[in-house]
């Protein structure tokens, strides 16, 4: 059914056959009967002693002004209360697990940027830590200060991204811009270093594209420069104000349980008090030799991940300046064949993305070509969790909860 | 002169006017949100971008007027009316300067306050009839805020009236410039009268009806071309009615200190209107930096904060006002 | 109902955008001024000609079968002393994602990523470009063997320069 | 092992438990084990309380039983992964465990529909990803467009 052709019947469609209009691929053998659309793992029953309207269900995307890509969101509403909702995804699918089967081992850094748009440094970095597991390959230390310093920048970029339409969700539209001010010279930095924007293809197995440029260093140590001011300024800007807060403490809570249960890496399980950063935890590149603190929050609610994500900016720079002091000399890029061959195994990559832990694993068939990719999203578990946590608030709490979790849908999708 | 013709005369007077003023709000609101967000706004067109208005404005008229074929078709039609007619009235009783006033009513604020009141009715007609559960989102919330703070706004708006002992928004002009403006001793008064009239004017933070990164684009989701003109008009004009009504509540209207207000001549519309634009940047400053309010907190703002807080200070300032009235027996 | 405090951070974001107000705008007026691009900047793969302005493709067809996506066709013909003549050598520009591994894998640097940023077109015809049409191939120089490592090794960047 | 020996104490049938070079200890187990395993894995001392990643992989229809389903495990207080593998056949019965452990709710949904399995015991055992006209895409068997059908899509 394509609902975006000329020839699609709206008028004639039922609600029920319209809201659920991919629920034909049914994936156990007997379809379930007897499950109201939406269908998620919670759901509010009407209280008997407050007022209730007859509920309705509300299409949120997959086209909304803050669905941030491709999410569709079924809303079950009584009023202005969310009673229970149900995500799709799947408008974005590329495949890119696929065609990674058909691609060479150092032909595969732009497919994962592909996959997190937002931060593909990262990616690139977990397949080229797969790889390199697998191959045994002895990386340059040069290649890992400079994926670290590409990955920081990236991080940061990310970030901003996130938080500048998290303060445009809740209807601040000055912090956006103020924050995509900051972003874009990140990504002029890195687009000096990498040759791209967003799709930098710059991380391989065995080191890194390029070597460091002097303009790229010269704009990176002029932001830092005014990066901790800048900071500043984004705090006051949007998580200072009153407005904001009222938005979004005590809305979205992940408990700790929660975030055991439903899997969530990175920054979600940060501010639900769980310990756990990669970086610190089970280092890899340069990051034993930096200095960097790991933020922890208790609460689990949208606050608290503001809160643990202000630090990450803050940290970010932190290591950025000891990656720039500290780079060290020496070749960029291991001495590979042009066209590796990786022994038959499993191997499995990780590095602490930007919104959580980013897992590569890998099948090889002693081939040219992996014999499975297994891109690990973070965003995905993190869904799963959001949408838990929809029923029980309002329209705006639903928008605000999703934009905390920073959802990138090309990572969702792949 | 024929008084049929005059009134043509003034009323088409009045529509420009009021054109005019729309486009120059909507150039205004483009350049300030621009700058304030480190752009440009239009630039391509005329010294400025000043003529950008121009092709917007034959754009939206010659765009289809699409009508989605599920809607209530009169209310549909009517809305965009409803929401622009009164705030094409508003400007009557507006007092530019003493002698250029449309229509000076005894009970002009009143008046005033009785055609804005109209417009959440529009809205709500729009998202009524639009068939379009975002729209009727916006249209039920827009009725909550309308009946929230239109009582918070009229309280705040009693305390100059208290003080000038007069409904008429001339009256209330003239009283400023025989004392002290009035945003000093109804200090409390003009902050929620601000914070009322960016609700009652559907801005952020409390651009509930519209809220677009919630509902898409409220009310308004399925008009298009002039319709949704018009709705983009009112809108402007409500903002500057709400403006004029506060400078003439709070900052004296048309008169400046230290100057005799029957000698201003010519000039005084001109200081009218440039009070008037300055509060309209205080409202898009406030817009283009914060965030908005949830609707339930935006109904708990405005029932559990701002009445009382009105309220109370409507009592104490009539206590004051009737014990200086009784020391000198005459007005503040 | 908790305690009320005054809203500072009101006060603290309305500063910041007051700030802002006066700040000189980010905005770089696209027809009017351009970006600077930096050295590595990849966008559309174009030919390297060399000092007299000619090609440099040797017909190897290395890039052809680098890429992935097969945007990348080359019609090859051979006659019988094995002289490459190149028909047509097509470029799907609408579907390549500018990666730059076929400008990687050329041994002989006969391509580079250009820094045309203006790319879009009318028509769907004008996303396949044809960038060299019924002209012979240069022979491979045979001293001049593709090193067995990848190219970005031993110091040199990507950078087509 | 500690795993070996915490398994056998829950009661539960391994195929094998063995330390990978590559990506730490892997137990093997039949499908009809992988609740109780996981059961045991969590709740045993170890307590591996996150489950990381389920994801599939087809091994090729030489093989007896061509999909084999990961479960990547982490223990944060221990800080050690874990990773149980089974084998299923082609269009075989997938049991969910999202009794277990909640984050399988969206991942169990993409694995089957991949690779053309049944989901039982899912709240909502609906595709996640594609189309159902799209059928079980990661399967060795779908090829990808050729050079030549990408060339004649103009």
């Amino acid at each position: 059914m394509e609902p975006v052709l000329k020839d699609f019947d709206l008028d004639g469609m039922s609600v029920d056959q319209f809201v659920g209009y991919d629920n034909q691929g049914w994936l156990s053998k007997e379809p379930p009967a007897g499950i109201p659309v939406p269908r998620n793992l919670r759901r509010i029953a009407d209280d008997p002693h407050k007022m209730s309207t007859e509920h309705f269900l509300l299409n949120v995307g997959p086209s909304h002004p803050s669905t941030h890509g491709a999410l569709r969101e079924i809303l079950e509403l009584n009023g202005e209360s969310v009673m229970s909702s149900e995500a799709h995804v799947g408008y974005l699918h590329r495949g890119i697990e696929k065609l990674c089967e058909s691609r060479q081992y150092t032909h595969l850094a732009p497919l994962m940027d592909r996959a997190d748009y937002a931060g593909g440094i990262l990616p690139e970095t977990a397949l080229a830590h797969a790889v390199e597991n697998l191959a045994e390959i002895e990386v340059p230390e040069r290649a890992h200060w400079l994926r670290a310093i590409a990955a920081e920048v990236n991080r940061i970029a990310s970030h901003f991204l996130w938080l500048g339409p998290l303060g445009l969700d809740s209807g601040a539209m000055g912090p956006f811009l103020y924050m995509v001010r900051d972003r874009e010279i990140l990504q002029e930095i890195l687009e000096s270093l990498t040759g791209q924007r967003i799709m930098f293809n710059y991380v391989r197995p065995g080191g890194v594209f390029g070597d460091m440029t002097p303009d790229a260093e010269a704009k990176l140590r002029k932001w830092l420069a005014e990066a901790d001011r800048r900071m500043d300024e984004h705090w006051d800007i949007l998580a200072a104000s009153e407005l904001f807060q009222q938005r979004v403490k005590g809305i979205g809570v992940v408990s700790k349980e929660m975030a055991l249960s439903m899997g969530a890496t990175g920054f979600v399980a940060r501010a639900s008090g769980i310990d756990w950063d990669l970086r610190r935890d089970r280092p890899y590149g340069p990051y034993s030799k930096l200095d960097f603190d790991v933020k922890i929050a208790q609460d689990g609610d949208i606050w608290s991940r503001v809160v643990v994500r202000y630090d990450e900016f803050r940290q970010s720079i932190r290591m950025l300046r000891q990656l720039l002091d500290g780079l060290p000399e020496g070749p960029f890029m291991a001495k590979l064949p042009r066209v590796l061959r990786v022994p038959k195994g499993e191997s499995y990559g990780y590095v602490e993305g930007c919104r959580g832990e980013i897992g590569i694993h890998i099948y090889s068939d002693g081939g040219t070509k992996p014999y499975r990719v297994r891109y690990r999203p973070p965003i995905l578990y993190h869904l799963a969790m959001a949408d838990t946590l929809l029923p029980g608030g309002m329209i705006a709490d639903a928008i605000v909860t999703l934009a905390s979790f920073d959802f990138c849908f090309g990572e969702v999708d792949r | 002169m024929n008084p049929w013709a005059t009134g043509i005369i003034h009323t088409l007077l009045l529509i420009v006017i009021m054109l005019l003023n729309g486009s120059m709000i909507i150039y205004m609101l483009r350049k300030v949100l621009g700058h304030l967000h480190l752009r440009l706004g239009p630039t391509e067109l005329g010294p400025g971008g000043i003529l950008q208005l121009v092709p917007d404005i034959v754009k939206l008229l010659v765009k289809e007027d699409r009508h989605p074929g599920t809607t209530d078709r009169w209310l549909y039609i009517i809305a965009p009316v409803i929401v622009f007619v009164p705030a094409l009235m508003a400007y009557i009783a507006i007092p530019f300067s003493d002698k250029l006033i449309g229509f000076d009513v005894n009970l002009g604020v009143l008046m005033l306050f009785g055609f804005l009141t109209v417009i959440p009715l529009g809205i709500f007609a729009a998202g009524w009839g639009s068939h379009n559960k975002y729209a009727l989102i916006g249209a039920m919330r827009a009725v909550g805020g309308a009946i929230s703070y239109e009582i918070p706004l009229l309280l705040s708006a009693l305390i100059p009236i208290m003080l000038a002992g007069s409904f008429s928004l001339k009256a209330i002009t003239m009283a400023q410039t025989t004392s002290i403006w009035y945003w000093l001793p109804a200090f409390p008064a003009m902050v929620i009268f601000f914070i009322c009239s960016i609700m009652e004017t559907n801005q952020s933070p409390f651009d509930m009806s519209e809220a677009e990164s919630e509902l898409v684009s409220g009310f308004n989701t399925e008009y298009s071309a002039m319709r949704f003109g018009f709705m983009y008009l009112a809108e402007f004009s409500n903002n500057f009615i709400m403006a004029a009504i506060m400078v003439c509540l709070f900052f004296g209207g048309w008169s400046l200190p230290f100057i005799d207000p029957n000698s201003m001549g010519v000039f005084a519309p001109i200081v009218f209107i440039i009070k008037t634009y300055l509060v309209i940047f205080a409202f898009m400053f406030v817009r283009g930096t914060f965030s908005r309010y949830r609707v339930d907190q935006m109904l708990a703002f405005g029932w559990k904060k701002l009445m009382p807080i009105a309220l109370v200070y409507s009592v104490v300032v009539a206590f004051f006002v009737k014990l200086i009235s009784m020391k000198t027996g005459g007005g503040l | 109902m908790a305690r009320w405090k005054f809203p500072v951070g009101i006060f603290k974001a309305m500063r910041i955008a007051w700030i802002n107000l006066w700040r000189k705008n980010i905005v770089i007026q696209y027809p009017h001024e351009h970006y600077e691009l930096p050295a590595r900047a990849r966008w559309s793969v174009e030919m390297t000609l060399d000092e007299n302005g000619h090609h440099k493709c040797t017909g190897c067809k290395i890039c052809e079968n680098t890429c992935a996506d097969y945007i990348i066709n080359i019609d090859l013909s051979v006659d019988e002393e094995r002289n490459k003549h190149i028909n047509h050598w097509l470029y799907q520009r609408g579907a390549c994602m500018m990666c730059g591994l076929c400008v990687e894998a050329c041994p002989f640097d006969a391509i580079h990523m250009g820094k045309n940023i203006e790319l879009a077109y009318f028509d769907k015809e004008d996303l396949t470009d044809d960038l060299l049409t019924d002209i012979d191939a240069v022979k491979p120089p045979r001293k001049e063997r593709p090193a067995p490592t990848m190219k970005a090794e031993g110091g040199t960047d990507g950078d087509d320069s | 092992m500690h795993v070996n020996s915490l398994l056998e104490a829950a009661g539960v049938e391994t195929l094998s438990v063995e330390e990978e070079s590559k990506i730490g200890i892997v137990v093997r187990v039949v499908p009809e084990q992988v609740h109780a395993t996981l059961l045991a894995l969590r709740d045993g001392d170890l307590s591996f309380e996150m489950l990381l990643d389920t994801f599939g992989a087809d091994l090729g229809a030489e093989t007896e039983l061509p999909i084999e389903v990961t479960y990547h495990l982490r223990s944060l207080g221990n800080g050690i992964d874990i990773r149980v593998k089974t084998c299923l056949p082609y269009d075989g019965e997938y049991h969910s465990v999202i009794d277990i452990f909640q984050s399988v709710y969206l991942p169990e949904r993409e694995l089957c529909e991949m690779f053309g399995l049944y989901l039982e015991d899912h709240p909502n055992p609906k595709r996640l990803l594609t189309n159902p006209e799209l059928t079980t895409p990661l399967r060795k068997s779908v090829q990808l467009r050729s050079k030549e059908e990408i060339w004649s899509r103009y």
